[in-house]
């Protein structure tokens, strides 16, 4: 769902809460050195933020519910094939 | 969604909290009860039931709006 | 009521700072006119070319040949058809090759296969390919770049909230300031105004996981602002009832389905469509352009699921697609597949319809962009006769830009400050914020979800009707009502998306008052009461418009 | 590793104190049974779907149907509680549920708010009526103050989260204490087991308001209790054969045969045959019988469909207002009062609810004793006779006799059930759950198997199941059942006791997809697109479905007793 900030790679430069494309991070540097995800299920899994940080601080966890459907190809092959 | 307690009328006694049927509340102790968990309530309304002072008062999210039209509009 | 901040003024506002946005900004610019760009997040990473997109929509007579109009078909015949006025279509593509070059001259990289562009993807086999393939990663840095570069100035974390009129003209328009956690208005004052926010998303239970709005391909971010705001002030729309569709992976909703090089097959390996039975980065399977209810039909006969299977596509093949979804965008799925161990050489993804969203549906603009409104234009996806994608938010912004920025240097401003429609919708808004509790503003969206999901569905499995758009607007109306006296947001941020959730519900009834006019079946619109399309309805278009509260409709002719 | 903060012995468990998990525990503590425990994930004076209340009692009473009861049978078997049921049950449960219904009166229960037996709802017209209207109000603080009057012990917060059996017989229970924030283990040793936890729902996409869990037409809390008797190997049946509530729209909430009036397309015509005016005896029953009416109005566009009580007399609204608090509905009726939606002049839409496992599950004798010795069930989650309150209450009596009875002639379980196997390891999992810092929500498990559900095991008339939808339903279940595993995170007693509940639901949606696959032929609503008719041959027969001790699963048909 959210961003996951590592908290020993973050240097607190905010770029992450600047660019977010749907604003989900909150930063207050009197609360917490590392910005904080307020609308985790707002993230639209853009990878903004993971592109921009310049500390390669932050991975994107894709919830179980948009798991991505798939099966092993050669089940696909046609039966006469088999 | 949640039940929506009264801080004003609302004596602490917890009853809410142990009821609750889904588990919702979490109370520290003489303070006011939270809803921890408000996207579970299921609306049945022991909360408001059991309250001894009729503190709670219930409220239904938007999206469970009941629909409904004027019934005279069914006969012509 | 919420405070107001100094009001700004500028020759010409940019409501969105999206690819339409930032390009009519440098346009507008260009032609010698103070430029304001007001973006709800931050340029450099807003809309849905944020991370990237790949393919470019463009005429180019070196490839093409002389004749615009063999392009101007298979534009028409491609998934951003048919509903165009071809006048506007035409002018888009003799002027989307001199997009391409500014867009490679700034620093976008339009020919990333070699020393000429390479035309890729949504094409037909044996038939002239007309989106050209580039590397869009980093198109939104080079366009914000490029526009402060030449002047503009750019208001982040600013979303536009409501246009302001003065006598019959635009005057400029409500913004509100998102930048604290306690929102405040800022009013700009404005002698023309250029709408570009985007598709409209959120409209529709999310296909892949109803009950999470912001599963989408498109930028979920973008709801309907341009459509909503132009409604409230009278502007003329055109095409909202006629569904739109995507598709892509699923469960997880990511546009960019053609960046994939694959076949579609059924689970016993057959091939879904009758296209292509191998995919090649030139020519892929273009079944899903095509028969766009393919993965719903498959479900719902019990043939499916239906799957693209890329095993057979070739290493070199498998590397350039993977650049491709980086140019897409898609590198949050590029790395969840890694992490997941899910690998397209081995493993066959299940494809879905996606929901229906608003794009190339909404107002109706002229050859230069203005629409109905004096003073108000419009580029990009909230476009409604017209539609290319980001080719045609670039080039139509462009013209936009252009025409906007000339003609501002005549006319000079008007008044904002004391306008009663603004204090209105101030104290609305502020409303919303004043209230300590109650209703959070994502509840009203999913209502809205429900109700346009069972009174106003798209074809082909779901049928509309008098009965059930008449019951619709009736429930958006009472919906509306229990809104406005319930949400309670509890910061800026809420407070915009409060906003954008409206908007929603206008877009909603706009949607369900078009579609009870148009008494007939055609496209994803299927009534159950009308299951014939009129041949008479062919070459018409149907505008709907409000005037002192009334909702007007009128059929015109299609312009050729 | 979660610490345990107790180990218990017990005569007979129970595991949920809803209907049938409070009259089980009376019945064995009068038959003798010394050490009687009832295991409540809540509280038993507000819990399961009988929290605020129940108005239909499914009862035959010879004072008002006469001395014959099979016509009273029939009319019960073509109710809605009488799909797929094995019919010596249902007339034992009907010859022997005016007992309980005098039993319950004695209590305190008030059985006759008329003053006299009155049976109303959900009945054909000129037919016997088969549900006792009653007012439940009370029903759960009555019967809470019954079992504390037989001694039985009842631990609140405390969710049953897995069963274990040796040398084939039941020996002890795994609950989570969840009354603080931090959860530990419980362990329960006992020879006898009975498990009433309710109806399953969460399986499916939300009907009304997509993934929104929680707003279903019973107790959501109840979410997979049959898989407890399943992962020890305990037959199920019926679970292929969907089942569907109906009612208000976009809230659903049970208790649609309390309302009194006609259902009515939008230009006013009568939805269905049975009745014209409003009928207080006999409601409008076309919900019950056309399953799928509110839905095909929707797909053909002549919908919606209104439930219209505007032509009833201002007595019989005044009626069917307080049969609503009797129902349980009062959060309904304040929402209606708060937004002047008034019965007599408004109309209100009904919609069809997505599926749920109600009256699917355990196969079970008279006694509720289900294919593992020891092991008891009784309530919604009996497969082949739950579905209802009356059939919980009377079932979970019959089994806690048989419970007590069973539990005095069998010696004391030796061994420590710490170490049994099936416990370790689930303590192991749920403890990984706890110590995991990031990770997934149990919300994102729970709507992703409801995804998987919809597309892959849906039901009729309009989605269909086929080999290829199913087999490809159960390839995504385990994939997500792994990831689950591997991702799942919880913070503190109360999200562990979901989590578990959808580790249930998992095994809830294996057996729904492996049986219907087995069901090769279309019957009601579960639609096979490759087998679209309905197999004469199949019409007595049940499909009982076994997952042995290896894990490797066996389905075998059986005929429906008569």
């Amino acid at each position: 769902m959210p961003p996951i900030i590592d908290r020993n790679k973050c240097v607190g430069c905010g770029t992450c809460v600047d660019i977010c494309n749907s604003n989900i991070f909150v930063f207050d540097r009197s609360v917490d050195t590392v910005p904080r995800v307020k609308f985790p299920d707002e993230c639209w899994h853009c990878d903004s933020c993971v592109i921009d940080c310049p500390k390669g601080a932050v991975t994107l966890r894709i919830p179980l519910a948009y798991m991505l459907l798939h099966v092993d190809a050669d089940t696909l092959k046609p039966r006469e094939a088999k | 969604m949640p039940p929506f307690i009264h801080a004003d009328r609302c004596t602490h006694c917890g009853m809410c909290a142990t009821i609750c049927p889904m588990n919702l509340f979490k109370q520290e102790k003489g303070q006011v009860p939270q809803v921890a968990y408000p996207e579970e309530c299921w609306h049945c309304n022991a909360c408001v039931l059991d309250c001894p002072v009729k503190a709670v008062e219930l409220r239904l999210p938007l999206n469970y709006m009941v629909l409904h039209v004027d019934a005279d509009t069914l006969h012509e | 009521m919420l405070k107001f901040n100094d009001p700004i003024s500028t020759d010409v506002l940019i409501v969105g700072g999206g690819i339409g946005g930032l390009c009519a900004a440098i346009a507008s610019a260009r032609a010698g006119a103070s430029t304001l760009v007001a973006e709800k997040a931050d340029t450099r990473r807003s809309g849905s070319g944020a991370t990237g997109n790949d393919h470019f929509t463009c005429y180019y007579p070196k490839a093409h040949g002389e004749n615009v109009d063999v392009i101007l078909k298979e534009l028409l015949n491609s998934l951003l058809g048919p509903w165009h006025d071809a006048k506007l279509s035409r002018r888009f593509l003799l002027e989307s090759i001199h997009m391409v070059d500014r867009w490679h001259e700034w620093g976008i990289n339009m020919k990333p296969f070699g020393d000429d562009y390479e035309f890729m993807g949504h094409a037909f086999p044996g038939r002239p390919r007309i989106f050209l393939k580039y590397d869009g990663h980093n198109q939104k840095q080079v366009l914000t770049r490029q526009a402060k570069k030449e002047g503009v100035k750019i208001l982040n974390h600013h979303p536009v909230i409501d246009l302001v009129k003065a006598d019959g003209e635009i005057a400029g328009a409500l913004t509100l300031d998102v930048t604290g956690d306690v929102p405040s208005f800022t009013l700009i004052r404005a002698k023309k105004v250029i709408l570009s926010t985007g598709t409209a998303n959120r409209l529709y239970p999310a296909a892949g996981s109803p009950g999470w709005p912001f599963n989408t391909a498109f930028c979920p971010s973008c709801a309907g602002a341009a459509q909503a705001q132009a409604w409230r002030i009278g502007a003329k729309m055109v095409n909202m009832e006629l569904p739109n569709r995507h598709a892509g992976p699923k469960f997880f909703a990511r546009a960019g389905k053609s960046t994939w090089i694959g076949v579609y097959k059924y689970p016993d390996g057959k091939l879904l469509g009758p296209f292509v039975d191998k995919a090649t980065r030139y020519v892929g399977d273009i079944t899903c352009d095509v028969w766009n209810s393919a993965y719903t039909d498959v479900l719902l006969n019990g043939s499916g699921p239906a799957y693209i299977d890329c095993t057979k596509t070739g290493p070199e093949d498998l590397a350039f697609m993977k650049e491709g979804m980086i140019s897409e965008g898609l590198t949050a799925l590029v790395d969840y597949m890694e992490r997941t161990g899910l690998d397209v050489s081995r493993h066959a993804v299940e494809f879905m319809q996606y929901e229906p969203h608003l794009i190339g549906r909404g107002l109706e603009i002229d050859i230069d962009g203005q629409t109905s409104v004096p003073g108000l234009y419009a580029a990009g996806d909230m476009v409604g006769n017209f539609r290319a994608d980001i080719a045609g938010a670039a080039v139509y912004g462009w013209i936009a830009g252009g025409h906007a920025g000339t003609a501002a240097s005549s006319c000079g401003f008007k008044d904002v400050e004391h306008s009663p429609w603004v204090e209105e919708r101030a104290a609305l808004y502020s409303s919303l914020f004043e209230r300590d509790h109650g209703a959070a503003w994502k509840e009203a969206n999913l209502a809205l979800q429900q109700i346009m999901d069972s009174y106003a569905a798209a074809g082909p499995h779901r049928l509309r009707s008098a009965t059930l758009l008449t019951a619709g607007l009736k429930y958006m109306a009472d919906l509306r009502k229990n809104a406005l006296s319930e949400i309670a947001v509890p910061d800026a941020h809420s407070l915009m998306r409060a906003i954008e959730t409206l908007d929603l519900m206008d877009n909603g009834e706009i949607i369900m008052h078009a579609a009870l006019e148009r008494k007939e079946t055609r496209g994803m619109h299927m009534r159950s009461d009308y299951t014939f399309t009129n041949p008479l309805l062919a070459d018409k278009f149907l505008n709907v418009w409000q005037e002192d509260g009334r909702v007007c409709k009128q059929w015109r002719q299609r312009w050729n | 590793m979660l610490s345990i903060s107790r180990t218990l012995e017990a005569d007979v468990v129970i595991v949920g104190g809803g209907i049938g998990g409070p009259m089980a525990a009376i019945a064995a503590s009068e038959a003798g049974a010394k050490r009687v425990l009832v295991l409540e994930k809540c509280h038993v004076r507000r819990s399961g779907s009988g929290a605020t209340g129940n108005d239909h009692f499914s009862c035959y009473c010879p004072e008002v149907h006469g001395s014959d009861v099979e016509p009273v049978l029939n009319a019960l078997m073509n109710s809605l509680v009488g799909q797929a049921k094995d019919v010596d049950l249902m007339r034992l449960h009907l010859l022997e549920s005016f007992d309980i219904v005098k039993k319950w009166e004695e209590w305190g229960i008030n059985m006759r708010p008329l003053g006299h037996w009155n049976f109303e709802g959900h009945a054909l017209p000129g037919k016997p009526r088969a549900f006792l209207k009653f007012d439940g109000r009370k029903q759960k603080a009555v019967l809470a103050e019954q079992m504390k009057k037989h001694g039985v012990t009842v631990l609140n917060h405390h969710p049953v989260v897995e069963l274990a059996k040796e040398n084939g017989r039941v020996c002890g229970v795994l609950a989570i204490d969840a009354t603080k924030t931090e959860p530990s283990f419980v362990l329960v040793k006992t020879p006898c087991v009975i498990l009433s936890t309710g109806l399953t729902h969460r399986l499916y996409v939300n009907g009304s308001t997509p993934n929104y869990l929680f707003n279903t037409a019973h107790c959501p809390n109840n979410a997979g209790g049959q898989a407890l008797g399943w992962r020890i190997g305990a037959s199920m049946v019926n679970m292929e054969i969907p089942y569907t509530h109906a009612g208000t729209k976009y809230i659903q909430r049970a208790g649609k045969a309390t309302w009194i009036g006609v259902y009515r397309y939008p230009d006013g015509r009568p939805l269905g045959p049975f009745v014209t005016k409003p009928d207080p005896e006999y409601g409008d029953v076309t919900s019950d019988i056309w399953n799928s009416a509110f839905i095909d109005v929707m797909q053909n566009g002549r919908g919606p469909a209104y439930l219209d009580c505007s032509e009833n007399t201002p007595e019989t609204l005044a009626y069917m207002r307080k049969a609503m608090f009797d129902e349980g509905l009062s959060a309904l009726i304040a929402y209606m009062d708060d937004k002047g939606i008034d019965p007599a002049k408004h109309a209100v839409e009904f919609t069809r609810f997505e599926p749920i496992l109600h009256g699917r599950g355990l196969d079970v004798d008279k006694d509720g004793l289900t294919s593992v010795p020891g092991l008891y069930a009784a309530g919604d989650m009996v497969g082949n006779a739950g579905c209802g309150l009356g059939l919980a209450a009377w079932m979970g009596w019959r089994a806690g006799r048989a419970a007590a009875a069973s539990a005095a002639l069998v010696p004391e379980a030796a061994g420590n059930l710490a170490d049994h196997p099936v416990i370790r390891a689930k303590m192991e999992l749920l403890s990984s759950f706890m110590e995991r810092t990031e990770g997934a929500s149990w919300q994102e498990a729970n709507i992703a198997l409801t995804q998987i559900m919809s597309d892959y095991a849906n039901v009729g008339p309009y989605k269909v199941r086929s080999e290829s939808l199913l087999n490809t339903g159960l390839t995504y279940l385990a994939q997500l059942r792994e990831e689950t595993k591997n991702n799942l995170k919880t913070s503190c007693s109360h999200t562990l006791m979901r989590a578990a509940e959808v580790l249930d639901l998992f095994d809830c949606a294996e057996c729904i997809m492996r049986s219907a696959l087995e069901r090769k032929e279309t019957r009601g609503s579960h639609k096979r697109s490759d087998f679209t008719f309905t197999n004469p041959l199949l019409a007595e027969k049940m499909l009982d479905i076994t997952r042995k001790d290896d894990g490797t699963i066996v389905t075998s048909w059986r005929n429906t007793r008569v």
